[in-house]
């Protein structure tokens, strides 16, 4: 390896503090995780804006260079290594988590500062101190769900998830088996797919055939809209629990059959917090369109490496690293809300979100 | 001394179509033996069941005093019995004088060119060497680096049975091998024919050129509907009335009055 | 029980129907047309693109139509510009089928990446109200009218064309130009013009169920061609290349097959049992489970 | 240049290890038994190496991997011996994808559908470019002389090799095995060169990939499965230009090659050559059938 | 209808097969080609049908312009090549290969008789209507490749090497067929290495490296002394 490439492509002032900075973000733009790695691209890329529009690091500008990972993960870590060859200080990445397994390790090995957004699994910081992840894991904040469940008197459930996505799989396996248990629902099937199948029949007739009370349906973009179809043909009526994947409007094509459907999220546009507000309102200025919760998680970790940026004191990698440490151990105000650090590891209060008529809604 | 190669009732069956259906032939060391039928009467079907290619529905065969059912294709090869094919099969992609090649090439050495090779270079050379000699012997010397497509067709057979002979063979089984060529080249085949038979390599000749057959063979078989129906003496053999029959035709109600004298300026001569 | 049944049925059709295309181009053409799932996914995205950009939205029927024609209309282009010239050149020595099999390759990707580049949303589909379908109920069996479209369609478009293969003089013809290409110019076949209308069929056949399998799915996804493709080509196999009714044979044996995996062991024994099944089968029939005369001699 | 090479280190040692896939289908092209079963080894020599290699050292894992592959291509090659044709390639697919859907299942083993990920990154350019030139060497020698004429044989013509007293049966059978044990040698190097592995690495697309490099580079001798892999390895690389419309180009770009090399860069570039030579040297014109 | 031939060249790559010959054959005669291995004589039929393009020259049948057309157009137009090595579809039956050479000719009652005068023409056909092509002798395909040319009703054939591999009886019966089908009013233009068929042909000529260096009426031709050396084998 060659760590620490210090500032070799960045330029220099006269007093050795460069005047930018260079990240390269590695984003799952096609493939299965697209729906998310698009809008987490935007997301980013306004976050830069801001950031040189609004001069927040002095003289110094940060510069994004955007990869596709394509949702592999080979691909991903050669990319990943090459970026490491290259000048860049630090590394942003978004979403899939099964990605973010592959790079991180790369990361540390070459000593390059890495922000992921979403991957939310375990082990994606096990590698060590250059690696930091900007969204809390979806694990930490899914009880929002179960309480709501347990409040509508549900006591059975069935859990229907995807193999590819390391996240969903341990939100189904362990996750919620867990707040289940504890809540007292009974879990009746639970099955998984792969996410290349475009016929799930079998699998939606035998789940509606236990009649359960809701389904839980973890998959990754496409496959939650057909097997949701399939489970009402199948006869299921019940409301859906799904996960951060239905965020970005992949329930619309569902219509009136995704009505009803549950949870837990990290950010709404209608959320309260102050700096959700002024995100929202400087995204839509900027793009014209509302956030999804992905453009919100990536701002996030653009900003979280702003400050990590401001608090460095040499602006090469090691710089950076140790810089990040000193904003994530401060925690900040994102677009998600406030969002404090559990060992470079993002924590938030989830929020419950529903789709009712076309639209996403916050619950409560 | 055993003999070259003995049929013994042979039958291959084909569901209903009996294609061989009892044929006793026995070829003497040395001899050039002629197998003359009408189409479809059994003859490739019978080098076909010699060379192991088609399984035997019954009876033996055996050449040179060793049986051949129970051993694979590549083993009768081995012990060399060697064919031309009546339809050619040449490799395309290879040279003519590699085609020749391959037939004096030992395929049982399938790996030597990793673990020997040595050996493999030295046998690489005397293939080549012998596939040199081969095409010489059948007219060809200098189309060697050509592909077999770029050859007219009766310098494809030459090739076919140069392939043959590249493998020094004990038992030559050649299946209309001047089919398509001129009177002149047929002579050139059949001196060539007669030249091996003089070194002391048996033969075995399907051919339907009367002429050139009852020339060169030392024994002529006739077959017809998988069964033989002479054996002896050629020309004593082609004067028999049940092989003008059902071979050459009663030629004197066959179609127009023309083709009466050519027919008889070509065979008469 | 039943309903399991109902699925199998439903989605060995859908496998017949995709292959029905694929072993077409294969059986008569010798191309084994690799570019078929993504063609079969245009059908469907292309037909999403034209309500996008014109908002006119029309029955399923004329839908399916449409979608046939666009099949149609990019299998004749993969022909004329690709296999056409390759097949002239290939005459001259060289890489022949394997070199169509890449090609087709390489073609087949192109539908794709327009797809995802021009689809607007990130999980794209049919309006409501085409995807709406009424579901039936017959006891345990639950059916869409699409399904028992889709159902009647394999059953009936198998049926047609095994019958113009095998009886009619085209059939004839094609089959010639399956072995002999150039043996049928001898006789007279226009071999390309028919090649040309062998493939409009079979990509007719790849956008029509495109349209369906999209609409039955709710959903049209620039990959959904590509798991299909190796199913069908496991069909194809399974029943006996070149033959028909062995399409239609390995369509369904798969689907009851992988039906009963998934509903009676788990997901996960879905491809296993499958391909164990294929591998069986193929080792015990060498020749798929219909066996065809080769017509080749020792 | 030392740069250079650091920098694309890893695009490097795709590439080697590409060529190593592209060996492995050369070899079933070149001599028409067309087993994709690499794919399959791919993927057993990669979990194989994967596994091993942090309690083994990666020199012993990827030897276990070898001999693991070789034993079970000996098993797969008598099953299918009776098989020809895309017949044969159907069952290897079917083997390729149940190997995949093994490493779903088997979550203990392989991690399921997550795979395996911090796999010690132990490939260098000196090792695996070591592991490709005695790959490449074997694959030479016993395709050359008389060895390069019994695959030529069996390709075009079984019976006629049969006829010839060539062992067809063995020569297929050590063509499946060769391929297995090449495939799973890239197998093996690959997920030290990246540090995951996934199941879905080793399925169709692999096969499509070493179908590919061979198409492009030519299946005539080892020297296309070099090209073909500089070729794959560095286009997208070139592409990156186009951006999101770097698959259509890329695409058209496979279409063109097929197209207008048939017989792959290789055959190309030996076309071109003889081209010159025949301008320089002017033959005299053949004298067709002068005998 | 008359077949002319004027100028035809055929290269390969820088071969050239065949150099400028002129031929014609009126309808109802039998012209014949002789020549050694590798004359050009098959070449010269490929390029008159099509399946080669010539490199130049002219070919008209009943003074329709058909140069350089493709050969299933050349089909259709009536001339209709039997070719060296038979060219049998061989999964489809022996019946189907004979339809199938009947795909030029539109009349299905035509077809019928077609078929039905084959079948008389070569018993054996008739016996194995139903097996596949493939599986014949090489002289039942050889009928086969015959009959199938008959199916297609044509103006012209072209018959490259008819008699290879047929026993003696079956030379008869098809070099009989021929002068049958010639007395329909067809053109036959028939190659031949041996002088077998020279016997019913009312023109012939000889080809020697790619030119016609003989040509006349067959009684003619028969009696040169270079025919009778190298084809007729009296010298022996
Ligand atoms: N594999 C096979 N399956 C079915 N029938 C076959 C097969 N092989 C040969 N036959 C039939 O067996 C008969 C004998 O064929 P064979 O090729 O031995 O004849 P032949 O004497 O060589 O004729 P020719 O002189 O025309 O070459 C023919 O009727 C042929 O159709
Ligand atoms: N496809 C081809 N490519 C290159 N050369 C060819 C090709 N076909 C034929 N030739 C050459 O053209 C010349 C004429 O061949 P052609 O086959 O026309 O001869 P022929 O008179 O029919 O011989 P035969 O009596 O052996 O059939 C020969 O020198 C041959 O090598
Ligand atoms: C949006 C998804 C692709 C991300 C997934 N939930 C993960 O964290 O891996
Ligand atoms: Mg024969
Ligand atoms: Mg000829």
């Amino acid at each position: 390896g060659c760590g620490g490439g210090s500032s070799t492509g960045a330029a220099e002032e006269a007093g050795g503090r460069p005047t930018a900075v260079t990240a390269t973000m590695l984003a799952d733009l096609t493939g299965g995780a697209a729906f998310c790695g698009v809008a987490a691209r935007t997301g980013a890329e306004t976050a830069v804006k801001k950031i040189n529009e609004e001069r927040m690091l002095g003289e110094t500008t940060l510069e994004l260079a955007v990869e596709d990972t394509a949702t592999d993960p080979r691909q991903a870590a050669s990319l990943m290594s090459r970026v490491a060859g290259g000048d860049s200080q630090a590394v942003l990445f978004g979403c899939a988590s099964q990605v973010a397994q592959a790079i991180a390790p790369v990361a540390q090995d070459e000593g390059v500062p890495l922000v992921a957004m979403q991957s939310g699994s375990d082990g994606v910081l096990d590698a060590g101190e250059y690696l930091f992840r900007s969204t809390a894991p979806q694990a930490s904040y899914q009880d929002v769900v179960v309480d709501r469940l347990v409040e509508q008197g549900v006591r059975s459930a069935a859990v229907v998830y995807q193999a590819e996505n390391p996240t969903l799989v341990e939100l189904a396996e362990d996750t919620y088996p867990g707040l289940f248990a504890s809540a007292g629902i009974s879990i009746v099937a639970s099955e998984k797919f792969q996410g290349t199948g475009f016929d799930f029949a079998a699998l939606t007739s035998s789940v509606a055939g236990r009649s359960p009370d809701v389904v839980v349906m973890l998959g990754q973009g496409t496959p939650n809209v057909t097997v949701i179809t399939q489970l009402r043909q199948a006869g299921f009526t019940g409301p859906v629990v799904g996960s951060a994947s239905f965020s970005a409007d992949v329930l619309a094509p569902l219509g009136g059959q995704a009505n009803g459907a549950l949870w837990a999220s990290d950010f709404n546009v209608a959320g309260s917090a102050p700096s959700t507000q002024e995100f929202v309102s400087y995204f839509r200025s900027v793009n014209g369109s509302d956030p999804s919760q992905f453009a919100a998680q990536a701002w996030d970790a653009v900003m979280l490496l702003a400050a990590g940026i401001e608090a460095a004191e040499t602006l090469d990698r090691e710089g950076v690293r140790a810089g990040l440490e000193t904003a994530a151990a401060r925690g900040f105000d994102g677009a998600v809300g406030p969002v404090t650090f559990e060992d470079r590891d993002a924590r938030v209060g989830g929020v419950l979100v529903t789709w009712q008529d076309g639209r996403e809604q916050l619950v409560g | 001394m055993n003999d070259a190669l003995v049929c013994e009732d042979v039958k291959v069956h084909f569901g209903g179509v009996k294609a061989v259906d009892g044929v006793s032939i026995t070829v003497a060391p040395g001899s050039l033996c002629g197998l003359v039928g009408p189409n479809g009467s059994g003859k490739t079907t019978l080098l076909n069941a010699v060379t192991g290619l088609v399984p035997l529905t019954a009876g033996r065969i055996t050449a040179h005093g060793e049986a051949v059912a129970g051993r694979t294709v590549p083993q009768i090869a081995r012990r060399g019995v060697r064919r031309t094919f009546q339809a050619i099969r040449l490799l395309s992609t290879l040279s003519v004088v590699e085609n020749v090649a391959l037939g004096a090439d030992d395929g049982r050495r399938l790996l030597d060119g990793l673990l020997r090779p040595g050996r493999s270079a030295r046998a690489d050379r005397v293939s080549r060497e012998l596939a040199r000699d081969a095409l010489e012997r059948v007219g060809l010397s200098g189309v060697g680096d050509r592909l077999p497509g770029e050859l007219p067709y009766g310098h494809q057979r030459r090739v076919e049975i140069a392939r043959a002979l590249a493998a020094r063979p004990r038992l030559l089984l050649l299946d209309e091998p001047v089919a398509g060529m001129s009177v002149e080249e047929r002579r050139e085949i059949a001196d060539l024919l007669l030249e091996l038979k003089a070194e002391g390599l048996t033969q075995l000749l399907v051919e339907h050129d009367l002429e050139l057959v009852t020339r060169i063979t030392d024994h002529l078989v006739v077959v017809d509907f998988g069964r033989v129906i002479a054996d002896g003496n050629p020309d004593e053999t082609v004067r028999n009335e049940d092989v003008r029959e059902a071979y050459l035709g009663r030629r004197h109600d066959a179609a127009g009055p023309r083709s009466h004298g050519a027919v008889r300026a070509a065979d008469s001569g | 029980m039943l309903a399991q049944l109902t699925n199998a049925v439903v989605l060995g059709s859908l496998y017949l129907l995709f292959a029905l295309g694929l072993t077409l181009c294969w059986g008569v053409l010798d191309v084994l047309n690799l570019a078929h799932g993504s063609i079969f996914m245009f059908g469907a995205f292309g037909v999403y693109l034209v309500i996008r950009e014109s908002g006119v939205v029309l029955p399923l029927v004329l839908l399916t139509v449409l979608a046939s024609a666009i099949g149609a209309a990019l299998s004749v282009l993969l022909q004329v510009l690709v296999f056409r010239p390759l097949r002239r050149r290939a005459e001259a020595g060289g890489t022949g089928e394997l070199g169509v099999l890449i090609a087709s390759i390489g073609a087949g990707l192109i539908p794709v990446a327009v797809a995802m580049n021009l689809a607007d949303a990130e999980v794209v589909n049919l309006p409501g109200e085409v995807a709406q379908s009424t579901v039936h109920e017959l006891g345990p069996i639950r059916i869409t009218s699409l399904q028992v479209a889709i159902v009647v369609l394999a059953v009936g478009l198998t049926a047609a064309l095994a019958v113009w293969i095998a009886r009619t003089r085209t059939g004839r013809a094609l089959r010639t130009i399956a072995h002999q290409p150039h043996t049928a110019e001898l006789l007279g076949i226009p071999v390309a013009r028919l090649s040309a209308v062998t493939m409009a069929i079979s990509g007719a056949l790849a956008g029509g169920s495109g349209l369906l399998l999209a609409a039955n799915a709710n959903a049209i996804d620039p990959h959904m061609g590509d798991g299909l493709l190796l199913k069908a080509f496991a069909v194809i196999v399974l029943g006996g290349v070149g033959s028909i009714l062995g399409a239609a044979v390995g369509a369904f044996v798969l689907a009851f097959t992988e039906t009963f995996a998934v509903a009676y062991i788990s997901g996960e024994a879905r491809d296993i049992l499958a391909f164990g099944l294929i591998l069986a089968v193929l080792v015990l029939r060498p020749q798929g489970l219909v066996r065809r005369a080769s017509g080749q001699r020792a | 240049m030392i740069e250079w090479f650091a920098s694309n280190e890893t695009l490097l040692l795709t590439a080697l290890a590409y060529h190593i896939v592209g060996l492995s289908f050369q070899v079933v092209l070149r001599s028409g038994v067309f087993s994709l079963a690499a794919a399959g080894f791919w993927g057993i020599g990669a979990y194989t190496s994967a596994l091993l290699s942090e309690p083994l050292g990666w020199a012993v894992a990827v030897v276990v991997a070898l001999a693991l592959a070789g034993a079970l291509a000996l098993g797969l090659a008598a099953v299918v011996a009776r098989l020809r044709g895309l017949y044969l390639g159907m069952a290897t697919i079917a083997f390729d994808l149940l190997v995949v859907s093994l490493a779903y299942g088997w979550d203990s083993l392989t991690g399921g559908a997550l795979g395996l990920f911090g796999i010690p990154r132990s490939a260098t350019l000196l090792s695996v470019g070591g592991l490709a030139v005695v790959a490449t060497f074997v694959v030479a020698m016993l395709q050359s002389r008389a060895g390069g004429r019994f695959v030529d044989a069996l390709r075009t013509d079984e019976t006629l090799a049969r006829s010839l007293g060539i062992e067809t049966g063995r020569l297929r059978a050590a063509t499946i095995v060769l391929s297995g044990v090449l495939g799973a040698l890239a197998g093996a190097v690959t997920p030290l060169i990246f540090g995951v592995l996934g199941p879905e690495e080793s399925g169709f697309p692999l096969v499509v990939l070493g179908l590919t490099i061979v198409v492009i580079g030519g299946s005539g001798s080892w020297v296309g499965p070099a090209i073909g892999a500089l070729v794959v390895t560095a286009l997208p690389e070139v592409l990156r230009g186009v951006d999101e419309w770097r698959d259509v180009v890329y695409g058209a770009l496979i279409v063109l090659m097929v197209i207008f090399a048939p017989s792959g860069l290789l055959g190309l570039a030996r076309s071109a050559r003889q081209g010159l030579r025949r301008r320089l040297v002017r033959a005299p014109a053949a004298e067709g059938a002068g005998r | 209808m008359m077949l002319r031939v004027r100028g035809l060249t055929v290269r390969y790559g820088r071969l050239t097969a065949v150099d400028g010959i002129d031929l014609d054959v009126a309808a109802g005669r039998i012209h014949v080609v002789l020549g050694a291995n590798g004359a050009g004589k098959s070449s010269a039929l490929r390029g008159v049908c099509g399946r080669v393009r010539p490199a130049a020259g002219t070919v008209e049948l009943g003074g329709r312009d058909l140069t350089g057309r493709p050969a299933w157009r050349a089909a259709r137009a009536g001339l209709v090549l039997v070719p060296e090595g038979r060219e049998i579809v061989a999964p489809l039956t022996v019946e189907e290969n004979l339809l199938v050479g009947a795909y030029a000719n539109r009349s299905a009652g035509h077809r019928r008789r077609t078929l039905d005068e084959v079948y008389t023409m070569f018993p054996v056909l008739a016996q194995r209507r139903g097996s596949p092509g493939g599986l014949l002798s090489g002289g039942e395909q050889q009928m086969l490749a015959f009959g199938r040319a008959l199916m297609a009703d044509p103006a012209a054939v072209l018959l490259d090497e008819p008699s290879m591999g047929l026993a003696p009886v079956m030379v008869e019966r098809v070099l009989g067929a021929v002068r049958g089908i010639a007395d329909r009013g067809i053109a036959v233009l028939m190659v031949e290495q041996n002088a077998t068929a020279l016997g019913l042909a009312d023109e012939a000529s000889v080809m020697e490296r790619g030119k016609l260096v003989l040509g006349g009426p067959a009684a003619d031709v028969v009696d040169d002394p270079r025919v009778t050396q190298a084809f007729l084998g009296v010298a022996s």
